[in-house]
């Protein structure tokens, strides 16, 4: 697009949505649709040519060890995202984050879905037939045998614990069949073998039993069940190359089309701006993320980029619930009346500016507003919503409001125009519905009713010692939206007078888990996306394995948050089957609950800007056909190559 | 025939720095002949010019230094250079090193630290002359370095090495590689010890002697001239203030300021002045009226605070500038 | 004094220009303290806005009038500099004199010291430090840590110059002249090694600053507080160079070059003028 | 030298620097060990955790059973003090463990290729920038009235000034978006493996290098001229020079023979410092470029606590700068003679 041949549309469009300025370089970066010296070559490899083959973004970045393809073992490796869990290995099940292809269920290596017994202390899986390895050898109970046996012996290797507590032993009535018979009553034994972003994925027995020390085991060149293996890899790490296998066919992908993506490269395209310029010069199909502006940019200047929405905020929605978590059993934190006025002293509009400019999709519940969730959760929970009331000072307050997505969307069209949609029902589907109020003297009711007192216009202890809640907040290289989150609510809460600080940590995840803090924004909550189970995250929330600050959490309850109720809800859906109508039910009574006792502060969606170019591929999924998730790191995205074509140059 | 002639020589310092714009009348007015063989002495306490002097006569004059009147004309055989119009280049091509040379004031720290001698030697030779043969080069040079009396493995010592007084012999070495016939000895003798003082001059009155050239003798230090000079000039405040043959000056000093310092001359070995005259050299920026002399002269007269004396010639070559001379004659 | 800075701004260029810069950067500083905006809020003006009459050096895309926030900035992280060049100048000198004039056992002991904090890898101990002391890593904390690590590069310089310097004919004179061991280090040396001092002294600055920006971009120092590294971290956090908002990542630039130059210039003509050998050049005698 | 003196040397000189040396790296060493060590998080959670971060659907029990594997696994289970000595142990035996954060590669192995990755950037990148700097900072002094080195000096201070990370990512955005003539990240093309043996290949890697190495040498240069310009400013006036100028010796046999001979010995001494520093990368620099060495590795370390991967870049670099001082020390002498063992 250059700037003399803009339309006279493009160009009100221009001038009506951006302040002549920053419109001005952004263009200037469009003018260099040129290719990067870097990949000039019509080939992305040698025989590999470049509209043949898909470069998607690896969001973990340089992997090192690169030749280190041992995804069994305990801990994470940017390995696994590499292009691994996505096109060379498969699970038996995979719950897809959006709709799914074929409906959220798949039965990928499985040929139906978990068989549980009455009292859940059976599962049966039964295999498909006819899917190969990718040299050669019929995949088969065998695997799935060995897979389980192994990593229930082998200490260092991952789920070892679940195998060696809950299974008792296996039986294979047929080559097909698997039966694990459970030490105890287990509903949702099989989530381990699920994918939603990662799971249990299926060795090849012919190699590894040949393997001496499986955790030592580097799986190079690892043997694929998926629809593409190995190509080649830098040793470095900042790329691997896959090619789609001779016998795709043959593989659990087929069922649903055609793979006619040939080669697909995965590749560390350095910091946020390097993204956006690469994918300016279309040598970056599928960015995992960048900046809010960095994805401005591209809507403004790159035609060709789509996103999830088609506008306006763009990003798709992780379902995964950025909060700000307090510690609970920090003095002050411990009192609902505390954590109530925190929340009321945040300006979400300001928040959503800061962080997202606008483009987050906000929740005053305690589940992510995305995928299927907005019909399980969010819309029932409405009409409870508006009447919702707390007792502040005695009196009921109706501390919910239900135009926040709307201002939000007002207050971000000065600066983006147009690309802000008007219609209230698709502001409700992008932007979110309500959230809770920015109410500073409800707020300061509430700290009094706590007791808290105001010592020189900070607030502080009842026994009058400083109430000081210095905010941590993730702050990773690749994406910097929480911390400017995070930033924003620094600043709403000195202004409601509490003694507060930035702290932004690259990798907060571990101090999350020692308790080695006060209050933090990050997540502890996600789920299925697709299925309403909430058992994804609620089970690390039981009482019985609540673990004081200082020593790690089991799991995701690092805001250390106990209660009876919620321990009764938790064994109630423990009780239940995975696809029992109860499920949402219970679901429903967790979300008030929270909303009553609001042990962390929900905040919104995190938004991936995962922005795609359809420069040489299309069938990106969108809104529109959200047939998975884009986000390139997801297992789930194996699907993406279904229905992915190369443009007919 | 005269060596070197100097006539009615005005240098003076012009500065502006930081704004503090000053004349520094360092040489005023001075005029004298050099001639060939002899060993000409300069005294004087420190800053009466003697230093400016020597900066005029061997054609380094820089900025903020200028030679405003007068003239300096050399006299080398056949080939005769004024200092004052003379390019650089030609001085450096003909006159420097060749015909004039050098020996500076604390000449034991002319010699480059971190190079060995023969290394200064070599820069030297192979500036003005070129080294075209270097084993022939390194014969000549310990041949020189033998003649003058030195071991030669000098040549191969860092300057750290050798003594104070070796470092002054190499310095006067060096001045002599090219058998000028002029060599400018700045205050060759200062800082070293009694001893080392009298081997020093000893050096040096035998090159003179050898090569027949003419040494400018440049110290504060009388006993020095008395035992080296063969001709004196006394400067004082940029003027001068007598000159004559040694044994004259030492004999009859006519200028009370000479007297002074022959009074003030210690025995040999002592190094300290004894009697100091009292009151400061004049500050050159903004020298007395009339005789410069006059504020710390005993003799002073009310003639002496208004007239500049002239330098009237009292005997055949024996100059003085001072009124009671001038009295005397009458 | 007076009169030494007036013949300064009379006759030398590069220190009327290093007044004009400094005095700029100071102006900005004086002004940092009625500042019509609190620079710890967002959204107080039209965001993304590029330099006008108005807004000098445009706005943020956190709706913040840029110069008036720089303002805060430069006088943040001067503040750091100079702190940390303080503290470390100290050091360095007096390691570096004893050392180097001593020697001996001292001077092993010193320069084991001293070496120890060169070979110590500054820049991960500096991120681990940040982690440790998390939101408690204040500029003045950032200020002395760096201060600690920052002197023993120029200490060295110090002592082999004293090295060298001890070689020299003077020094002898004055050992022959009985004159204590220190007071020919303060004496005689330090003239010397004045000039080294200076220059060190803006690297010093230049570096910490420097070392600030690093662990800012890094996300590392104290992100609330206003410096010329925080203003590039936040920059970057909005994707200021894709988004066409350059004046968010020239300001700073801009005002960093001024300080430095400013800096540099005026160091190096104070530096001349209290060089005696520069006088001896100049004025001759 | 004589005997006596050998032995005097030996004595009196060499093993005083030897034990100093070992002194230093110990200490060093034992400093980058417990500082990461009081950090509130160690390397078994930053893995556990992040993996939980990730989504992936772990029960509780297997969680808390790979907290006790890896704690066993990476060698965390003793004491502080017990791994301080293990660790020793294991370093004697050249060895630096596994990395925490990609176990169970060898740290050594990791860091064997990245370094030279490092090196082959920084080394020539610092040795051009000392001597472009030593150079115009020495001519700067000797010359004072040049216009054309007080503009050169002056722009030397204005890139010094300018945020590090502002000069590489402007010469990025510049020469290899605008006007791609250089390429836009990496060491070497996507696509590619790295094959030493090639002309080609190395061709492309020097291609590569050529803006990071740009953004360190025009970082380094102005230091390099303000350190030599102070230096020579006091040489430019000794008597030797003066001499050497009224002995009318040419301009450049002054400068260099003269001048830079004796000023370059303390700089000679922050060379090898900074040649020594290389040994822990160029942070920033391999971020924006996107190149694969030491910096990056160490950010990584540092952000997943990988114990084992710090200690092993530290030591690298310890024992880099520990040696370049060293040697330096003993080599001192040799390049100025003043400077006698005493």
């Amino acid at each position: 697009m250059k700037k003399h041949t803009l339309t006279r549309r493009d160009f009100l469009k221009q001038a009506a949505a951006i302040t002549a300025a920053s419109a001005l370089p952004p263009q200037l970066l469009a003018l260099h649709g040129n290719k990067l010296l870097a990949a000039q070559a019509e080939e992305v490899a040698p025989g590999v040519p470049r509209n043949q083959c898909l470069i998607l973004e690896n969001p973990s970045g340089t992997v090192l060890p690169a030749d280190d393809f041992n995804r069994w073992r305990s801990g994470y490796s940017g390995v696994w995202v590499c292009g691994l869990q996505q096109l060379a290995l498969d699970a038996l099940w995979y719950i897809d984050p959006d709709a799914g292809v074929d409906g959220v269920w798949d039965n990928a290596l499985a040929a139906e879905p978990p068989i549980y017994n009455d009292d859940f202390t059976q599962m049966t899986v039964k295999l498909r037939e006819g899917l190969y390895w990718s040299d050669g050898v019929e995949f088969s109970g065998d695997d799935l045998y060995f897979t389980v046996d192994l990593l229930k012996n082998t200490p260092g290797m991952g789920n070892q614990g679940l195998f060696e507590r809950s299974v008792d032993h296996m039986e294979q009535p047929d080559r097909y069949t698997v039966v694990f018979y459970l030490k105890a009553p287990n509903s949702r034994f099989h989530a381990a073998f699920t994918v939603r972003w990662g799971a249990l994925y299926i060795m090849p027995k012919h190699i590894w039993e040949q393997v001496e020390d499986p955790v030592a085991y580097t799986f190079n060149p690892p043997v694929s069940l998926g629809a593409y293996t190995l190509r080649d890899f830098d040793p470095n790490g900042q790329w691997y190359l896959w090619e789609r296998r001779e016998d795709w066919q043959r593989t659990s992908l087929a069922r649903l089309g055609e793979v006619s993506v040939k080669y697909a490269m995965y590749i560390d395209p350095g910091p946020s701006d390097k993204r956006v310029l690469s994918q300016l010069a279309h040598e970056l199909d599928v960015i995992h993320d960048i900046t809010p502006e960095g994805r401005i940019t591209l809507a403004r200047e790159s035609p060709t980029s789509v996103g999830w929405f088609p506008s306006f905020p763009w990003a798709h929605p992780d379902p995964t619930l950025p909060a700000v978590i307090y510690n609970n059993e920090k003095p002050g934190l411990d009192k609902r009346e505390v954590r109530w006025a925190l929340t009321l002293a945040i300006d979400i509009a300001q928040v959503a500016l800061a962080s997202y400019r606008g483009a987050a999709t906000i929740s005053a519940i305690h589940v992510p507003p995305t995928g299927m969730y907005p019909q399980f959760y969010h819309q029932p929970l409405e009409p409870w919503l508006n009447d919702f009331t707390i007792k502040v000072g005695g009196e009921d307050y109706k501390p919910y409001d239900p135009a926040a997505a709307q201002r939000i969307a007002d207050l971000a069209r000065p600066s983006l125009g147009d690309l802000v949609p008007t219609d209230p029902d698709i502001i409700r589907q992008y932007i979110g519905a309500g959230w809770w109020k920015y109410d500073l003297q409800a707020a300061e009711q509430l700290m009094l009713d706590a007791g808290m007192q105001k010592v020189d216009g900070k607030w502080a202890l009842p026994d009058g010692s400083p109430f000081t809640v210095p905010l941590m907040s993730m702050n990773p290289e690749s994406n910097p939206t929480m911390n400017r989150a995070a930033a924003m609510i620094v600043e709403n809460w000195t202004a409601f007078g509490i003694d507060t600080s930035l702290d932004s940590q690259a990798n907060p995840w571990p101090i999350m888990s020692a308790g080695e803090y006060t209050a933090n924004l990050a997540w502890t909550i996600e789920t299925w996306g697709g299925h309403p189970d909430l058992f994804f995250f609620l089970q690390y929330w039981h009482s019985r394995l609540y673990v004081p600050s200082g020593e790690n959490a089991a799991g995701s309850n690092s805001m250390r948050w106990r209660n009876p109720e919620l321990d009764r809800i938790i064994e109630a859906i423990e009780q239940i089957s995975f696809d029992d109508p109860q499920g949402v039910e219970l679901g429903l009574e967790f979300c008030r609950l929270a909303a009553q006792e609001m042990p962390i502060t929900p905040l919104m969606a995190y938004n991936v800007f995962t922005t795609m170019d359809t420069t040489y591929f299309e069938g990106y999924p969108s809104i529109d056909d959200p047939y998975t998730d884009p986000v390139p790191n997801w297992g789930n995205t194996k699907y993406m190559f279904v229905k992915i074509k190369p443009k007919e140059a | 025939m005269a060596l070197l002639s100097v006539k009615n020589l005005h240098a003076y310092y012009q500065t502006e720095v930081y704004g503090i714009s000053r004349t520094v009348r360092a040489v005023d007015g001075v005029s004298f002949d050099l001639f060939p063989n002899e060993i000409y002495g300069v005294a004087g306490e420190s800053s009466c010019g003697k230093t400016t002097l020597i900066k005029v006569i061997s054609g380094s004059i820089k900025p903020p230094l200028k030679a405003l009147e007068g003239s300096v004309n050399y006299t080398f055989g056949d080939y005769s250079v004024d200092m004052l119009r003379a390019s650089q280049d030609e001085l450096r091509q003909n006159v420097r090193w060749k015909e004039i040379s050098y020996v500076m004031q604390g000449s034991m720290s002319v010699l480059n630290p971190v190079r060995r001698v023969i290394a200064t030697f070599r820069d030297i030779v192979d500036t003005h002359e070129g080294i075209t043969d270097k084993q022939k080069f390194l014969e000549q040079t310990r041949a020189h370095v033998n003649r003058l009396g030195l071991p030669t493995d000098v040549l191969d010592a860092y300057p750290h090495q050798l003594s104070g007084g070796m470092r002054q012999r190499v310095a006067i070495a060096l001045a002599t590689v090219f058998q000028p016939s002029l060599i400018i000895a700045d205050e060759p003798t200062t800082a070293l010890d009694v001893v080392v003082q009298r081997g020093v001059l000893q050096m040096i009155k035998e090159i003179q002697a050898i090569s027949s050239n003419t040494v400018l003798l440049v110290t504060h230090d009388m006993a020095v001239h008395a035992n080296v000079a063969d001709r004196l000039m006394i400067m004082y405040a940029g003027r001068i203030a007598e000159e004559g043959p040694t044994e004259t000056i030492f004999n009859e000093p006519l200028h009370p300021y000479t007297q002074h310092l022959i009074r003030s001359l210690p025995m040999i070995g002592e190094r300290s002045t004894k009697v100091s005259l009292e009151g400061a050299p004049p500050n050159l920026a903004h020298p007395p009226t009339g005789c410069r002399f006059h504020p710390r002269c005993p003799y002073v007269m009310d003639v002496c605070r208004t007239e500049v004396p002239e330098l009237v010639t009292v005997k055949e070559r024996h100059r003085v500038a001072c009124h009671l001379v001038k009295e005397d004659s009458l | 004094m007076i009169s030494i800075v007036r013949d300064l701004l009379k006759y030398d260029g590069r220190f009327r220009l290093a007044v004009i810069f400094l005095g700029g950067v100071a102006a900005m500083i004086l002004l940092s303290y009625n500042s019509p905006y609190d620079p710890g809020k967002s959204f107080v003006v039209p965001w993304d806005l590029p330099p006008s009459q108005q807004y000098i050096f445009g706005t943020t895309s956190r709706g913040q009038d840029l110069f008036w926030w720089l303002t805060f900035a430069v006088r943040n992280s001067l503040f750091l500099g100079v702190l940390t060049a303080i503290i470390s100048r100290v050091i360095a000198i007096l390691v570096g004199l004893t050392a180097g004039y001593r020697g001996g056992w001292l001077d092993r002991v010193l320069m084991s010291l001293n070496d120890t904090f060169v070979v110590l890898p500054l820049l991960p101990i500096l991120i681990l430090l940040g982690f440790l002391l998390r939101e408690r890593m204040s500029l003045f904390y950032l200020a002395v840590i760096l201060g600690l690590f920052g002197w023993p590069f120029d200490a060295r310089l110090i002592r082999s110059q004293v090295l060298s310097l001890k070689e020299r004919s003077f020094t002898r004179t004055a050992i022959y002249s009985g004159s204590s061991g220190f007071w020919i280090t303060i004496h005689e040396h330090l003239p010397f090694v004045l000039p080294i001092v200076f220059a060190t002294t803006i690297n010093n600055i230049l570096w910490s600053i420097g070392m600030e920006v690093t662990l800012s971009i890094l996300g590392l120092s104290d992100l609330t507080t206003p410096t010329l590294g925080t203003a590039l971290f936040w920059a970057n956090q909005h994707g200021a160079l894709v988004a066409g908002i350059w004046w968010w990542i020239a300001a700073p630039a801009l005002v960093t070059i001024v300080l430095f130059l400013g800096l540099y210039l005026f160091f190096t003509s104070i530096n001349e003028f209290i060089d005696p050998r520069t006088r001896l050049r100049l004025i001759g005698g | 030298m004589g005997m006596a003196l050998m032995r005097k040397f030996i004595f009196r000189y060499l093993i005083p620097r030897i034990i100093q040396y070992l002194t230093i790296i110990f200490v060093g060493i034992t400093v980058t060990f417990i500082i990461p060590r009081l950090a509130p998080t160690d390397p078994v959670e930053a893995q556990v955790s992040t993996m939980v971060a990730m989504g992936s659907s772990l029960d509780p029990e297997s969680i808390e059973a790979m907290r006790t594997a890896l704690t066993d696994l990476y060698g965390l289970s003793g004491s502080p003090v017990e791994q301080y000595f293990t660790f020793w142990g294991r370093l004697f035996r050249g060895d630096l463990g596994p990395s925490l954060d990609n176990f169970p590669t060898p740290v050594s192995s990791m860091i064997g290729q990245a370094l030279p990755y490092t090196l082959r950037l920084l080394i020539p990148a610092v040795i051009i920038s000392f001597i472009f700097g030593n150079v115009f900072g020495a001519m700067s002094s000797y010359y004072p009235e040049n216009k054309a080195l007080k503009v050169i000096e002056v722009l030397g201070q204005v890139v010094r000034s300018i945020p590090y990370y502002i000069v590489a990512i402007v010469l990025l955005v510049v020469f290899a978006y605008f006007i791609p003539i250089f390429p836009f990240s990496g060491a070497y093309p996507l696509g590619t493996r790295p094959d030493w043996s090639s002309p080609e290949f190395i061709l492309k890697t020097i291609e590569h290098a050529v803006l990071p190495a740009a953004t360190l040498i025009l970082i380094g240069f102005g230091g390099w001229f303000v350190g030599m310009k102070s230096l020579t400013s006091n040489i430019i006036s000794e008597d030797y020079v003066v001499y050497a100028e009224t002995a009318g010796l040419r301009k450049n046999t002054i400068l260099t023979q003269y001048i830079m001979r004796t000023a370059i010995l303390p700089q000679l001494t922050a060379l090898a410092m900074v040649i020594g520093t290389v040994f822990s990368g160029a942070l920033i620099m391999e971020v924006v470029f996107g190149y694969p060495g030491i910096g990056g590795l160490a950010i990584r370390a540092i952000y997943s606590n990988d114990y084992s991967m710090i200690m092993g870049i530290t030591i690298y670099s310890i024992i880099g700068v520990a040696t370049a001082v060293f040697v330096m020390d003993l080599l001192y002498p040799l390049f100025d003679p003043r400077v006698r063992y005493q």
